[in-house]
């Protein structure tokens, strides 16, 4: 049956035309043309309609989809030089690494446009009264008819998504500096001007900008170390090297920088303060891309340009480094157990998801590298479909706080709730969905790791992971309890608007179908995780 | 014959007093006092080392001397600028107190 | 004495030196005149860049000599970095000259206009000697010929100004004087160092030396440099100078002059070779503090041009910062950056200028103010967006791809040679020079000043916004707007001189181009 | 010695030049300063710039400097700064000379040598020859000066004009 | 002293004869074409698409939704005979795939599944239970608005426990372990509008979840060692060589894991609470699913625990002490529900202790059969109470009271389902107990250990506590009523058969009062019990099914003296009851006991004390330590960096001569370190 199965797969395969790089052409040039068309518009004469807006913005994305899927497919590579002084070529092609992360991010692309626009109220609601029952009124979802600024908005979720695929499509350290720099000012603009005016968005942007720019440019400084003594910022010849002729002090140096750097991107554990307050204010598209796609470009980042680089100095920082993410597990945990707004919960498990994927890349094994880009692409998916509820809940409650009464959501908004409900099991490591295989993976990898890693700490973490998974089911029980089930009817909020409907429905069908069929993922990034441990 | 190091030391010294010149006055032309005296110490310095090592190629061997006169005519010019500079500061403030505020924050920072 | 003139080379030089005689001559031929001579300088900086042209087009690593002794050592030597350094000079100065027109050409009964230009001519034509000059004593001239005319110009404020506005520009001009004479001084004083040390004037690779004379020697020449490039701590004059001077001839500052400054620096660091170690620990020092320095206080700045300046403190460092390590790619991308840097600053100080204008042109704070920017992006898209475009140049960050870039080039010497303290030092004031730079953008980005101190809702103004006539086809969020009267920006049209509309044009394309397709850095 | 003697001179008198209250006394004991060091050019055998030093400086620059002193009656400002600052200067002042008198003598030694300069016509040749280029430099800056100078000083400036 | 000479049997003695010819009916050579895969695959699959259907399709309709999660129950069950033949036919071991192998690098993961004999029929019964389970619940659930997620959930929880009876795979186990856990959390949480249910969810779910990490540790160690998750290459790898501290920490873990499972001391508190579930979902939950999975998962692993004697003790002693603590709890419930939820906890550590005293010699299919036993006549006992919950609005011992009198219907279901779990011949309790007993005894006597005879004293005290609580149910249930005689007579006349599977129940306040108990249920859920019922009688002989793995001998005076002590403890819990209006002996217990036994004994409290205060506590204090002390340092870089600013703004001189001293000094500092450095 399986025979049959793969060879109409490949049929239908074949079907799809080799354009070559014209692939990748549409893969980003939509989103820049779109990007550029809509920040035009709105600057000059009548501001374009919602209708528009949308049209182009969502058709770009989706058409960049298809060039990212063609992408995948056919993995053309594009080499053109570029910056000539520095050698830097603009090498652009999609490897077993990066192409389920290129998916995701078309595909979360297209959900993050796809989303209405709520307008933030300028005035927070009053603190509940004494029977504590929010003051809020129901809100309904805006659509985005009347949204000011809709044009530059849809822009610049269109160049994040471009920076994104930039990044992961890069052959070339700079390029993926570039990629990842590309990101930054729309993002900030992004929470700056339209995120939630009740939770000082300027700071919050600003934040986000400044911590990031600190960890890529420290990134950036490891990677121009790399290409001086290598010679060259092809990625693919780093990888084909794999740090012979570097000093194993210099390693040690590289891959401490380089890790820093990365570090504050994905976030490890002590450099996470910025993300729960950022998430807690972007508008929700900009939550889902943050959480989904950027936070993946420093694990990516770590995959890519530290393990088979540097791997001596990788591994002699691997156990700082899986003891970093451990206690970022726990702390993340336990801080979600005590948190009281939706928005920010879903961010500091995050950061716990997020240490699972460290805790397996810092084992050195095959097993523990699987499952790190397994636990990358699972948590894009997961934390995608929680923000996608979060945000919804958020712009229907007023604000995120879920320790006031609300209706309960399996009474009055049986989709949100649902969605909800496979967010949280999912997050919480259920296997048959998407999160469990990372952990798993995560945590019998720390238990055994790779041969120069020292046996003991990493089984240290691996008892600790799993501690921390257990914690993981307390507090997303605990969402559960307080949010999903209740008795509660009022205030009664609208459930989800078709698009939402939509998202969640694709993002929990693939957030199902990866944990199902777990090999779909695990056999596309065998072959390259291989190689990388291989040597 | 003469010892190199007597001329050294009074470029040091020199140095020395044109530094200290410079710092310790706030009356404009004294301060410009100082940085003759500097600039002298430069010279003394460029002839010591002109007159005192014997060089074959003509553009090394006058180098010295040549410099020195450079410099003469530089601080020439530059003394003209300068005290008519001072001379507008003056007009303007009706002193030549370089411990002055120059700085006009407080109008910029509200 | 064989000397192989070959003037042609100089001519970048000269022809800026000849048109400011000229300048002169004809002013005392008929006296009174005042477009003519901005049109002779015009046309002595244009010469002046055709004439480099030729430079730029030799392969890496050849140089044109002139002035060569008979040993092939030559006074005057121009290869691409060089001819790089005097074309940003001389385009600089293009572009500062287009921004004083209006200023410059304006009335005056002391017959400013031509001295004026020759001064710019002479001290562009200094700062393109400067980078090509092969010897200590062409060093010498050349930053002097460089920096005093600059003085003078600072001191030279517009006779339309108040009183006290002019007496504070000469006491600007009196702060660079000072600090310049200094520095003369200590370059001075170094370049006798140097020849004690070298036992020649000459700036090739010498032979015998005595390091620590050749030590001391490096340290006071590049602490006179750094005081025109305004390297902490020689930056002291740089905040004064910089808010007093008319604001073109404070771009001139900021840009021709850091040419200068670089070119000299680029010349001496060259003739180190590659040994002096402890002296790049004084650069890399100095590159260390300006950049800390300068970002911090910028940071905290509430006018425009003084932020600029702190900002012109804090890219010295980045300037500075490849030459802590010593290598041809080191000097090279020093060059490189100083000319994004140029690029970006030249296109700040051009929408600065033009906001200013539209403020009313007394030269005060008012119309330099943060504030006066806030909200452009509604108001003024065609300026603001150059000017985000600018900013973020000079911050790094995309979509101006070039200024990431430049940062790159910077860093790279650095991290290459592992010299980590200080590339960790330069990656954390990325994101301290990005916090400057964004506060400045968030203000073009965000809403446009309120009139009345207490912002009213839109629904609440009701009646008295009625006369107003509603602006939400304008397409932005109006979350706030002011209860009564217009924004100030809306009462008097702004009418920005075409000339200026060009400058920004022009540089807005520069930076467009070199964003997509980086080509030449390096 | 007689180095020694026209030494003591000039640094002498040039220690006064920085310390004397007297803004006039400091400008004559600048004079005096630098004729010593034109003495010094002479005994070490560099004519030429002796005699232009002597012209220049003493003929020219300290007269500037005395017809600016007269133009900018102090007006009662003090012309030193307070001793803290005086202190830090003199240290500044020590160290420098203790640097630079400390790097020179370490590469000279106390070794007597030939005195054995260029000669004038040399001199005049390298001037107009090997260094004909800062030479052209020069002129402009000088007229550049100059012209700055005459311009600045015929601005009418701000302030209290008025007043004085 | 031997009273009697009684004859030495093994259990092979009392095993039926016939029985091994039948694999020889089955058609030999059975091939199964390739596209149908194997049964086990289905036995996964089915229960997981009926639920995913379930959920995707029915939409509001609960008719479809039941459709499709009965129709997939009846699938499950048909492909578990179907197992059962291919078993037969294939000599008692049959492996499959599954959507394996995974490319995880240096591990190996098959993702295998494989059956063997005990565990078939473990898979048979629990696809029957299931089966029964959804049919009923069908009528349970009939008003309930959320039945499609109910019957979903229900069937997934199938899909996980078959996986874990079939699994071959660690990994496997612990996704069917995980994944019950969560069904039961959905399960219990159903009633979602009720506090009580939701606390009870959430606390199934936190507690099992916590002891799962001991589960998942231990299941990776094991997989580390041997370097695959394949239990069978497991099981070789580290039985190859002596028991190593490895093994012992991992099986220990392991033990731990399924004690948490298996709400066995000191998990034990959840399973109680989780009674406010729906009935059927209690049923499932009890009798033959999660509870029971901890002990499907040491069968997979019998060949490791055996040699391994720290895990045995561990286990031992908290399966002994579950087993006593639980039984006395049991007769201490005022609810009869939650009577039968501590049962559920002493039988279920009945099972775990007798896999703890087992040795290789008598092999671990005595708990295997005791599962079997426990699921047909807890399900029965469940559906039953549920039954008459709805008859008579409660199931508190005083609602309760002379239920079995008044709806003569339920008398037999009770009075069977009772008997067996107490044990009494010649019902299927009898024979498992009376193998465990034999097995504890073997092993005890053999090389067992101390973990073998702690196990023995504990099963054999806990044999006329079963008894006492048993009798102490029924004598509450079979309290003669003032209308007895009604009940009589209209049992008498012939019951309509008004309702059938897919017809809307009568309302059942109807039924009230005229007590046709008959017409309150639908008849399909009606012969479900009716079928399990049966079984707690024919399950006997699957008792006597020679398939078990066990070689014991039995001890026939250890029977009678064991029978003898259950007699007495039923007569005094009779004597007990003499006098009490309810016949109910625990009304002789002291009130304070009674109402702390009510109250879980103050587990809850001491897993507040132990664990979720001080948890908490550490969450408020890493929060507090991550605004206050982290992020302070990011905030302080921001407010340090304007501070540093303004700072700068100041000290940068503004006058000419002290901006000269800053040059000069900056000089001589710079040229004096390039000096001194070099």
């Amino acid at each position: 049956m399986t025979d049959s199965l793969r060879t109409a797969v490949r049929q239908a395969v074949d079907l799809v035309p080799d354009l070559g790089t014209w692939w990748l052409a549409l893969a980003l040039a939509p989103l820049l043309l779109a990007a550029v068309t809509l920040l035009a518009a709105g600057r000059w004469g009548e501001e374009p309609g919602y209708r528009s807006v949308r049209t182009v913005s969502v058709g770009a994305a989706i058409l960049s989809a298809v060039g990212v899927a063609g992408t995948s497919l056919h993995r053309p590579r594009l080499e053109l030089p570029w910056i000539d002084g520095l050698g830097v070529w603009l090498r652009l092609g999609a490897d077993g690494l990066s192409i389920p992360l290129l998916l995701l991010t078309a595909l979360v692309g297209v959900v993050a446009v796809s989303l209405h626009l709520h307008v933030p109220q300028p005035h927070r609601p009053e603190a509940p009264d004494e029977e504590g029952i929010a003051t809020t009124s129901p809100i309904p979802v805006v659509r985005g008819t009347d949204v000011p600024g809709l044009a530059t908005y849809h822009a610049c979720l269109l160049l994040v998504v471009l920076g994104a695929l930039v990044a992961f499509l890069a052959g070339d350290a700079i390029l993926f500096f570039v990629g990842l720099e590309l990101v930054l000012v729309p993002m900030w603009v992004l929470v700056a001007r339209y995120g939630d005016p009740g939770a000082r968005r300027e700071g919050a942007a600003l934040r986000f900008l400044l911590v990031t720019v600190v960890g890529s440019t420290l990134m950036l400084v490891g990677l121009l170390g790399v290409a001086t003594l290598v010679g060259t910022s092809d990625l693919s010849v780093w990888a084909a090297q794999g740090g012979a002729g570097l000093e194993p002090r210099t390693q040690v140096v590289l891959a401490a920088i380089l890790l820093l750097g990365l570090g504050i991107k994905v976030p490890v554990f002590p450099l996470h303060t910025w993300l729960p307050w950022v998430h807690s204010t972007a508008p929700t598209a900009a939550s889902v891309l943050l959480a989904a796609v950027l936070l993946k470009l420093g694990t990516y980042g770590m995959v890519r340009l530290v393990v088979p680089v540097v791997p001596d100095g990788f591994s002699a920082l691997a156990p700082v480094l899986g003891g970093l993410g451990t206690v970022g597990i726990i702390w993340a945990s336990l801080a979600c157990l005590v948190e009281e707004d939706l928005k920010r919960l879903v961010a500091w498990s995050s950061v716990a998801h997020l240490g699972f994927v460290v805790l397996g890349l810092s084992t050195g094994t095959q097993t523990g590298l699987q499952a790190a880009l397994f636990g990358n692409v699972a948590h894009g998916l997961i934390s995608a479909l929680l923000f996608v509820v979060v945000g919804g809940l958020k712009h229907r409650w007023g604000d995120a706080r879920f320790t006031v009464a609300r209706a309960a959501l399996r009474e009055t908004t049986p989709h949100l709730g649902a969605a909800l409900v496979l967010g949280m099991a999912a997050s919480m490591g259920l296997p048959g969905l998407a999160g469990f295989w990372a952990e798993i993976g995560a945590i019998y990898s720390a238990w055994a790791p790779a041969d120069d890693r020292p046996d003991g700490w990493f089984r240290l973490f691996a008892a600790l992971a799993a501690v921390g998974g257990a914690l993981a089911v307390a507090y997303s029980a605990r969402v559960l309890h307080e949010v999903w089930s209740g008795d509660r009817l009022e205030p009664r909020v609208p459930d989800a608007v078709r698009t939402e409907r939509y998202a969640l429905r694709t993002l929990g069908a693939l957030v199902l179908a990866v944990g199902v069929l777990p090999m779909l993922l695990l056999a596309v990034t065998a072959p390259v995780t291989e190689l990388v441990v291989g040597r | 014959m003469i010892r190199p190091a007597l001329p050294y030391l009074l470029v040091a010294v020199l140095a020395g007093l044109g530094v200290y010149g410079i710092l310790a006055r706030r009356h404009a032309v004294l301060v410009l006092i100082g940085v003759e005296l500097l600039l002298g110490a430069a010279g003394l310095l460029l002839v010591t080392v002109g007159q005192t090592t014997t060089a074959t190629d003509p553009a090394a061997a006058t180098s010295g001397q040549v410099l020195t006169l450079f410099v003469i005519t530089i601080a020439a010019a530059e003394v003209v600028l300068a005290l008519a500079l001072i001379l507008a500061l003056f007009r303007a403030r009706g002193h030549v107190d370089l411990h002055a505020d120059l700085d006009p924050r407080e109008e910029a920072a509200r | 004495m064989t000397l192989d003139l070959n003037l042609l080379a100089t001519l970048p030089v000269l022809v800026p030196l000849l048109a400011a005689v000229v300048v002169l001559v004809v002013d005392a031929a008929v006296p009174g005149r005042r477009q003519p001579h901005l049109w002779l300088t015009a046309a002595g900086l244009l010469g002046g860049a055709l004439a480099v042209l030729p430079g730029l087009a030799q392969p890496a690593g050849d140089a044109r000599g002139a002035f060569c002794l008979a040993t092939g050592q030559c006074l005057y030597t121009a290869d691409r970095l060089t001819s790089v350094l005097q074309l940003t000079a001389l385009a600089a100065a293009g572009v500062v000259l287009a921004l004083a027109w209006g200023d410059w050409g304006g009335p005056s009964r002391t017959g400013r206009a031509p001295v004026v230009a020759a001064l710019v001519l002479g001290a562009t034509a200094g700062a393109a000697a400067v980078p090509a000059a092969g010897d200590l004593g062409t060093l010498l001239v050349a930053l002097e010929l460089a920096t005093l005319p600059a003085v003078g110009l600072v001191a030279l404020a517009d006779p339309r100004w108040p009183a006290e506005r002019r007496a504070r520009s000469t006491e600007g001009a009196v702060a660079l004087l000072m600090t310049s004479l200094v520095s003369f001084g200590l370059v001075a004083l170094g370049a006798a160092l140097w020849v004690a040390a070298t036992g020649t004037a000459l700036l090739s690779l010498p032979t015998t030396r005595d390091p620590v004379l050749l030590l001391l020697a490096s340290v006071f020449i590049l602490a006179g440099l750094g005081f025109k490039l305004s390297a902490v701590p020689f930056h002291a004059w740089t905040p004064v100078t910089y808010t007093t001077a008319p604001l073109p001839v404070t771009t001139y500052l900021a840009t021709v002059s850091k040419a200068a400054a670089l070119g000299a620096a680029v010349v001496l660091v060259r003739a180190l070779g590659e040994v002096d170690e402890t002296a790049l620990l004084a650069v890399a020092l100095m590159a260390a503090l300006s950049m800390t320095v300068g970002n911090l206080v910028a940071l905290v700045q509430v006018d425009t041009v003084r932020l600029l300046a702190w900002s012109t403190v804090a890219q010295a460092g980045w300037v500075l910062l490849p030459l802590a390590s010593l290598s041809s790619r080191a000097v090279h991308a020093a060059g490189s950056y100083l000319v994004v840097y140029v690029l970006g600053t030249l296109l700040a100080f051009a929408v600065v200028v033009a906001v200013a204008e539209t403020r009313g042109h007394d030269g005060g704070g008012a119309g330099t103010s943060l504030d006066a920017h806030a909200g452009l992006l509604r108001r003024r898209p065609l300026l603001a967006l150059p000017l985000g475009l600018a900013l973020l140049t000079l911050a790094g960050l995309p979509p101006a791809v070039v200024g990431l870039v430049a940062k790159v080039v910077a860093l790279r010497p650095v991290a290459g040679d592992g010299t980590w303290w200080l590339a960790v030092v330069a990656a954390l004031n990325v994101a301290l020079g990005i916090a400057v730079y964004v506060r400045w953008l968030a203000r073009v980005l965000g809403p446009a000043p309120v009139g009345a101190p207490e912002p009213v809702r839109v629904g609440a103004a009701g009646g008295g916004a009625a006369g107003a006539p509603a602006r939400s086809g304008a397409g932005t969020d109006d979350e706030v707007r002011p209860a009564g009267g217009e924004p100030q920006g809306e009462a008097a049209p702004p009418h920005t001189p075409a000339r200026v509309w060009v400058v920004v044009a022009v540089l807005t394309l520069l930076v467009v181009v070199w964003s997509i397709s980086p080509v030449g850095i390096v | 010695m007689l180095f020694v003697a026209v030494g003591l001179l000039t640094a002498g008198s040039g220690l006064l030049a920085v310390t004397s209250r007297q803004v006039l006394h400091a400008a004559l004991w600048l004079v005096v300063a630098l004729a010593g060091l034109a003495g010094c050019y002479l005994v070490l055998g560099a004519e030429l710039v002796g005699l232009v030093q002597l012209l220049v400086y003493v003929g020219a620059v300290v007269v500037l400097i005395l017809f600016a002193l007269m133009l900018t009656r102090s007006g009662g400002v003090p012309v030193v700064t307070g001793p803290a600052q005086r202190g830090a200067a003199a240290l500044v002042g020590a160290g420098t000379t203790v640097l630079l008198g400390g790097a020179l003598l370490a590469g000279s030694g106390w070794g007597a040598v030939q005195v054995a300069g260029p000669t004038n016509t040399q001199v005049a040749e390298g001037i107009l020859g090997t260094y004909v280029w800062p030479f052209e430099l020069l002129s402009g800056l000088l007229l550049l000066a100059l012209v700055a100078a005459v311009a600045i000083a015929r601005t009418p400036t701000g302030g209290r004009e008025g007043e004085t | 002293m031997s009273v009697v000479d009684w004859p030495d049997l093994t259990w092979s003695d009392l095993q039926l004869p016939s029985l091994p010819a039948l694999p020889q009916i089955s058609i030999p050579g059975l091939s199964v074409p390739d596209f149908w895969g194997a049964p086990m695959q289905w036995l996964v699959l089915v229960p997981a698409l009926a639920a995913l259907a379930g959920i995707t399709l029915s939409g509001r309709s609960n008719r479809l939704a039941a459709w499709i999660a009965v129709g997939g129950g009846i699938v499950t069950w048909l492909a578990s005979l179907w197992q059962l033949r291919v078993l037969l036919a294939v000599d008692g071991h049959h492996a499959s795939g599954s959507v394996g192998p995974l490319p995880l690098g240096e591990l190996d993961v098959p993702l295998g599944l494989a059956v063997t004999w005990p565990l078939a029929l473990v898979a048979a019964t629990v696809a029957t239970v299931a089966l029964v389970v959804q049919v009923y619940s069908r009528w349970y659930l009939w008003y309930d608005p959320k039945y499609p997620a109910f019957a979903a959930t229900v069937s997934v929880f199938t899909a996980a426990m078959l996986l874990t009876v079939v699994a071959d795979d660690v990994i496997l186990l612990v996704v069917g372990w995980e994944v019950m856990g969560w069904c039961s959390y959905l399960l219990i949480g159903h009633h979602s509008t009720k506090t009580a249910a939701r606390r009870a969810a959430l606390k199934a779910l936190v507690v099992t979840r916590t002891a799962d990490v001991g589960f998942v540790l231990g299941m990776v160690m094991l997989a580390a060692g041997a370097r695959t998750t394949s239990v069978s290459g497991i099981v070789e790898h580290w039985a190859a060589e002596a028991p190593t501290r490895g093994l012992v920490l991992a099986l220990v873990l392991v033990v731990v894991g399924v004690a948490g499972k298996s709400a066995t001391f000191p998990f034990q508190d959840w399973l109680p609470d989780a009674m406010e579930g729906p009935t059927p979902a209690s049923a499932l939950i009890h009798a033959a699913t999660m509870v029971a999975a901890g002990t499907v998962v040491l069968v997979h692993l019998f060949d490791l625990l055996a040699v391994t004697g720290p895990a045995r003790v561990l286990l031992a002693l908290l399966a002994s002490v579950t087993l006593l603590g639980g039984a006395v709890m049991a007769f201490a419930q005022a609810d009869l529900k939650r009577l039968l939820a501590w049962s559920t906890v002493s039988q279920v550590a009945l099972m775990l202790a007798v896999l703890a005293a087992a040795t290789p010699h008598t092999g671990p299919d005595a708990a295997a059969e005791h599962l079997v036993a426990h699921a047909w006549f807890k399900a029965l006992l469940f559906l039953a109470t549920g039954w008459l919950a709805v008859l008579v609005g409660g199931t508190a011992m005083t609602t309760v009271a002379s239920g079995a009198r008044r709806y003569r219907v339920l008398r037999r279901r009770f009075a069977w389902g009772l008997l067996a779990l107490a044990g009494v011949p010649p019902f299927v309790g009898f024979f498992s107990k009376e193998l465990i007993l034999g097995t504890a005894e073997s092993a005890a006597t053999g090389s067992g250990g101390l973990a073998s005879v702690v196990v023995l004293s504990a099963v054999g005290a806990s044999a006329p506590l079963t008894a006492a609580y048993c009798m102490r149910a029924w004598l509450v249930l079979d309290r003669p009523t003032q209308i007895e005689q009604h009940a009589v007579t209209y049992q008498q006349e012939p019951v309509e058969r008004i309702d059938d599977f897919f017809d809307e129940p009568q309302v059942v306040h109807e039924a009230e009062g005229l007590e046709r108990a008959e017409s309150a249920i639908s008849s399909s859920a009606r012969s479900g019990t009716t079928l399990l019922a049966a079984m707690t009688l024919l399950g006997s002989l699957v008792a006597l099914l020679p398939v078990w793995r066990v070689d014991v001998h039995l001890n026939l005076q250890l029977l009678v003296a064991t029978l003898l002590l259950m007699v007495v403890a039923a007569l005094a819990v009779r004597l007990a009851a003499r006098g009490v209006r309810t016949r109910d002996a625990a009304a002789r217990i002291p009130a304070r006991a009674s109402l702390a036994a009510e109250r879980g004994l103050g587990a809850d409290y001491a897993y507040r004390l132990l664990v979720a205060t001080p948890v908490v506590a550490l969450a408020r204090a890493v929060t507090w330590f991550d605004r206050e002390v982290l992020d302070a340092w990011v905030r302080g870089a921001g407010a340090g960096s304007r501070l540093l600013g303004q700072a700068g703004e100041l000290l940068t001189p503004r006058r000419a001569t002290p901006a000269l001293a800053l040059v000069l000094g900056g000089v001589l500092v710079l040229a004096a370190l390039g000096v001194v450095s070099r």
